[in-house]
């Protein structure tokens, strides 16, 4: 009974979903922050994202002519639910209460459904610019995608494990595995960047050339929950790439009593997630966009091959048994 | 590359087309007719090396429509070529291939002074709104807004 | 419509209101000059962003809308349209002398002279173009008139008391249709 | 394929002044550029053979926001040199500094578009942050950071003083060492180079051709540049070159902007420097006797033409008013065939281009004339076409 009470304050309150949205638009204030002090700006005051947020929700919702009311309604919730379930199978105290093996596969397939929603939003809106957008983002998903799987699961293969739980405790005993695959490490950030639709791969919503891309026409509501889709996005990639290749909120030691490690593990968490956040709005502030024939060809010849090499090198260190 | 352009010099090759006076330190103007337009064009490309067309400007003075074709090259003079056509049936040919940005101040000139070019197919509006009713040309001397047309804007409303 | 002893939801909708007012500009035929000024608010400089104002490039996105310049007789309709794309509560902001009147442009054949002509216009900036200042100026004024207007419970108390020159929305959507 | 409709930019945060362009694509690749001004026609060129030569000024000062001064001095010198008015040095040497700010600020301003265009955002809060150095120094001269007011028939209405000489040359050692450092990102930054190179190539002979002007010109290498070549205010007595290069590219386009930067730097360093004393203004008459006039200016987007006819009355008879844009837009159009669709921003914006920001490119696709939006089985087919290309 306790337990199930348990779940459920970790599921709805800490560190679930209460906890998530103040820290989902605790890092896209950051992310904003961050961005405008690197143009030598003020930047928003800390409340901003909040503020946004509600504002969107009280707002008109107005239906584009010719649209289906409902499913532009669902698809925003499909996708925020999405990315708020693959939340509960990242450590974020320590251990996942919700782990099993396999819950990578199961994030990752979570994690695809908001560009799969912005792409349907965007075929629906019969907006040539939502429709653009759209288009770009499917045509950008099947670019970083291959590669981005394959160096998040190569933190899989070395451990001997699918659950990412049990890859941050693989990490406890061994050794950060940002160490034994800088590669996959880089891939990985480099396709969270181009998941989360941030410069340079910010090529379905570029503004200067398809207004917001599948943006484009939303409004109230639905605008509200593809923001904070994004911004919960956001949280579930750092906190996977903290997992998978910093050693996740665990310490190397056990410590006692047992509640310590759980505080320890969730500044753990909270430290690693805002490196992560720091790098990619480093990445944001420091280039442009690229074109997407461009990002094509980067994409392909680069990035896929360098991911691939890991897996490589995943293999034969496996094979040779280097760590044990 | 052909020497400094003089009056004697542009008088000489192009005598058969008009009459060219000095009009600045720097710019010759040869008065021609439609008929001779493009023979004159072609001609100052070609014997006076003007590789580039500044402005093709219009002008109404009162009785006749004007066009000035001003065209530059490396030697920096300014020969300009000054046409006048009828105000009830302006006419001139077009100069779009022989000159290929003559293009778009054609369509401006037309919009704006009803001068029609002939051979060109596409001289749709450009800078008048869609609105705009035909055969109004705003900006010959005599024309004023009418008070009941409707020149675009909203419908309905009187602004 | 909200009443002033509105539950806690309403109030705290209200307060984001204030706090986030996202902005659309719209060129409507003038001399660009007020465009970059409005630029120049985005930048380091005077960075609205500290105030929680974003420009947006989709005209759904927005609350308040800046129109810049005179409005000429084709973009009228267009002015109208994007007007109408903005989801409620909406403000418009018209610059300059060119948007109060048609400034130096006024009575030219191209031209139907001011923007509250064509939509109706919540509050003017003043000067050609107004400087970045006076930009930040005229949004906290909208969001002052927001701030009245929630207190009233509606745009509606403005033209009984003929305080600003509103037209009634609906009208407007009327003459077009 | 049906036809593809997309105007891109409304409300478009970027571009200035409104002009409408459609482009006829076939599949990803542009046909040809059509064109529509429409959206800013004012009258302008009407209204100015309704006003004299005092209240005219004002109204051209307005054509454009960015070159306000570009076309008032055009104007203004057109028609002193029809009333054969000498006017002080002094003036010419005020106006030439203002030409000179409004020309670095213009293209600090472009530089900043261009990099907003590629989406890199941190470039245009840079650019613009030093182009508010600019923008105070034209404030303290002339009372107005955009519209400045300060030509008149006959001379400038106001003096600079000492104090504001010395302000603005202190201004200039930290401007410069910031361009010199725009000079090294544009030939280092990975992401500017990469979607700026090769991009909207133009040869000499095109440009030619197709009567470019300004830094787009001498991007390919024509060395076409007013200032040297009718030379007007002080242009022939100081020193300074015509920047030129040889890509002829968007690349290209940003070299020769970013070196006029530095040149004008050193316009402005001279003059200030060497500001000659004297009356600022000559007493102009009335009227003008009859005449016509091709009046040309180096405008920071390229030359700018003034065809002034006068009939000796206080007013114009016509002022034909032939702006860099309108002559950059045939080598536009010509520029874009076979470029990429994603490349018409900065293509466009390259030219520097006065636009507004209202409906701005619409694609048209040319096998059919279907106008509509694209079905989820055209969305497929494209997606799969285009994955097949991936491949």
């Amino acid at each position: 009974m306790t337990d199930a009470l348990l779940l459920l304050v970790y599921i709805l309150l800490f560190p679930g979903f209460f906890f998530l949205f103040v820290y989902a638009l605790f890092l896209s204030y950051l992310d904003r922050k961050i961005v405008a002090r690197m143009q030598s700006r003020v930047g928003p005051p800390f409340y901003q994202p909040f503020a946004d947020l509600i504002k969107m929700l009280g707002k008109e919702v107005i239906d584009p002519d010719g649209v289906d009311r409902q499913v532009f309604n669902t698809i925003p919730l499909v996708a925020l639910a999405a990315v708020m379930t693959a939340y509960l199978y990242v450590p974020v105290t320590g251990y996942s209460p919700l782990a099993f093996q396999g819950d990578l596969v199961v994030v990752l397939y979570l994690m695809a459904i908001p560009t799969f929603s912005l792409f349907l939003l965007g075929w629906l809106s019969r907006n040539i610019f939502s429709a653009i957008g759209g288009i770009r983002a499917v045509t950008q998903l099947f670019i970083y995608e291959v590669p981005f799987f394959l160096a998040l699961l190569t933190p899989a293969i070395m451990a001997g494990t699918w659950s990412i739980s049990e890859i941050v405790a693989w990490q406890q005993h061994n050794i950060w595995l940002v160490f034994l695959q800088p590669i996959g490490f880089i891939v990985a950030l480099i396709g969270l960047q181009a998941k989360l639709e941030r410069t340079p791969f910010d090529i379905p919503e570029a503004e200067t050339e398809i207004v917001a891309g599948s943006w484009t026409e939303l409004t109230g509501r639905r605008l509200a929950f593809m923001h904070l889709t994004t911004e919960i996005s956001l949280v579930v990639g750092s906190a996977l790439i903290a997992a998978l290749f910093l050693g996740g909120p665990m310490l190397p030691w056990a410590l006692s009593p047992l509640w310590l490690n759980g505080v320890a593990g969730f500044c753990l968490f909270l430290f690693k997630t805002l490196a992560v956040l720091l790098v990619l709005s480093s990445i944001k502030v420091a280039t442009g966009r690229i074109r997407i024939d461009q990002l094509n060809e980067i994409g392909w010849k680069y990035i896929a091959s360098a991911a691939m090499v890991q897996v490589g090198i995943v293999l034969v260190i496996n094979y040779l048994r280097v760590i044990p | 590359m052909i020497g400094p352009i003089t009056l004697d010099f542009v008088k000489e090759k192009i005598q058969d087309i008009g009459t060219a006076e000095q009009v600045r330190s720097n710019r010759i103007r040869i008065t021609t007719t439609p008929g001779h337009i493009r023979d004159a064009i072609k001609s100052v490309q070609e014997l006076l090396s003007c590789d580039r067309l500044l402005t093709i400007s219009a002008a109404d003075n009162g009785k006749t429509l004007e066009l000035i074709y001003h065209l530059t090259g490396p030697h920096r003079m300014i020969i300009s070529l000054a046409l006048e056509l009828p105000r009830d049936a302006p006419e001139a040919p077009t100069t779009s291939d022989i000159l290929p940005p003559s293009g778009i101040y054609e369509r401006q000139i037309h919009d704006l002074f009803g001068i029609l070019f002939q051979g060109r197919s596409d001289l749709k509006k450009i800078i008048l709104n869609e609105d705009w009713p035909e055969n109004e040309y705003p900006l010959r001397k005599d024309w004023t807004p009418a008070p009941d047309t409707f020149y675009g804007g909203i419908k309905g409303e009187k602004v | 419509m909200a009443v002033p002893s509105a539950g806690v939801s309403q109030r705290l909708v209200n307060w984001a209101r204030l706090k986030s007012p996202w902005v659309t500009l719209f060129n409507s035929g003038g001399c660009n000059a007020c465009d970059i000024e409005v630029i120049a608010c985005l930048m380091p400089r005077f960075d609205i962003e500290r105030f929680g104002i974003l420009v947006k490039g989709s005209p759904r996105h927005a609350d308040i809308m800046i129109v810049t310049g005179h409005v000429t007789l084709k973009q009228a309709s267009r002015l109208r349209r994007v007007w109408e794309q903005i989801p409620e509560p909406k403000y418009v902001i018209a610059l300059g002398a060119c948007g109060a009147s048609g400034g130096v442009f006024h009575g030219l054949y191209h031209s139907v002279n001011s923007v509250d002509s064509v939509i109706p216009v919540d509050a003017f900036a003043v000067g050609c173009p107004p400087r970045p200042d006076e930009i930040i100026n005229a949004v906290v004024t909208c969001l002052n008139l927001l701030k009245e207007d929630i207190a009233h419970g509606g745009k509606e108390w403005r033209q009984t008391n003929g305080i600003k020159n509103i037209k009634n929305t609906n009208e407007i959507r009327e003459a077009t249709l | 394929m049906p036809e593809v409709i997309v105007p891109i930019g409304p409300h478009h945060p970027a571009l200035k002044e409104p002009v409408n362009f459609k482009v006829i694509a076939d599949g990803e690749k542009i046909i040809r550029l059509d064109l529509d001004l429409s959206y800013s026609h004012r009258g302008i060129e009407k209204a100015a053979e309704q006003r004299d030569f005092i209240r005219v000024l004002p109204l051209l000062e307005r054509v454009c926001g960015i070159c306000s001064h570009s076309h008032t001095t055009v104007f203004a010198k057109g028609i002193e040199e029809l009333m054969q008015l000498e006017i002080p040095l002094r003036a010419q040497y005020v106006r030439t500094i203002i030409a000179e700010l409004e020309r670095m600020h213009s293209h600090l301003l472009w530089l900043g578009v261009a990099a907003h265009e590629i989406g890199f955002n941190t470039l245009f809060m840079w650019t613009w942050r030093d182009r508010e150095a600019v923008q105070d120094t034209l404030e303290e001269m002339s009372g107005n950071r955009v519209h400045y007011g300060m030509n008149e028939v006959g001379g400038v209405r106001r003096d600079l003083t000492p104090e504001q000489v010395n302000a603005a040359l202190a201004r200039l050692p930290q401007l410069e060492e910031r361009v010199k450092k725009y000079i090294d990102m544009v030939n280092n930054q990975k992401t500017l180079l990469v979607r700026f190179r090769g991009i909207g190539k133009l040869s000499k002979e095109e440009a030619l051709k197709y009567g470019a002007v300004g830094p787009t010109a001498r991007a390919s290498g024509v060395d076409y540049d007013a200032r040297r070549d009718d030379p007007y205010l002080v242009y022939a007595d100081i020193p300074w070159n015509v920047v030129t290069d040889t890509n002829g590219d968007v690349y290209g386009r940003t070299r020769v902007r970013i070196g006029e930067l530095m040149e004008s730097i050193r316009i402005v360093r001279f003059c200030l420097e060497n500001l000659p004393e004297g009356q600022i203004r000559v007493n102009a008459p009335k009227t003008a006797p009859k005449g016509e006039i091709l009046s040309r200016y180096e405008a920071p987007r390229g030359e700018l033409v003034h065809f002034i006819r006068t009939n000796g009355t206080d007013k114009v008879e016509r002022v034909d008013i032939r702006t860099p844009t309108l002559a950059n837009w045939t080598s536009v159009a010509m520029c874009l065939v076979n470029q990429n669709l994603a490349d018409i921003p900065v293509i466009v914006a390259a030219i520097d281009p006065c636009l507004s920001c209202t409906s701005r490119i619409a694609v048209v696709d040319n096998h059919t004339r279907r106008a509509g939006v694209i079905t989820l089985d055209e969305l497929r087919k494209r997606s799969r076409a285009r994955f097949q290309r991936l491949e």
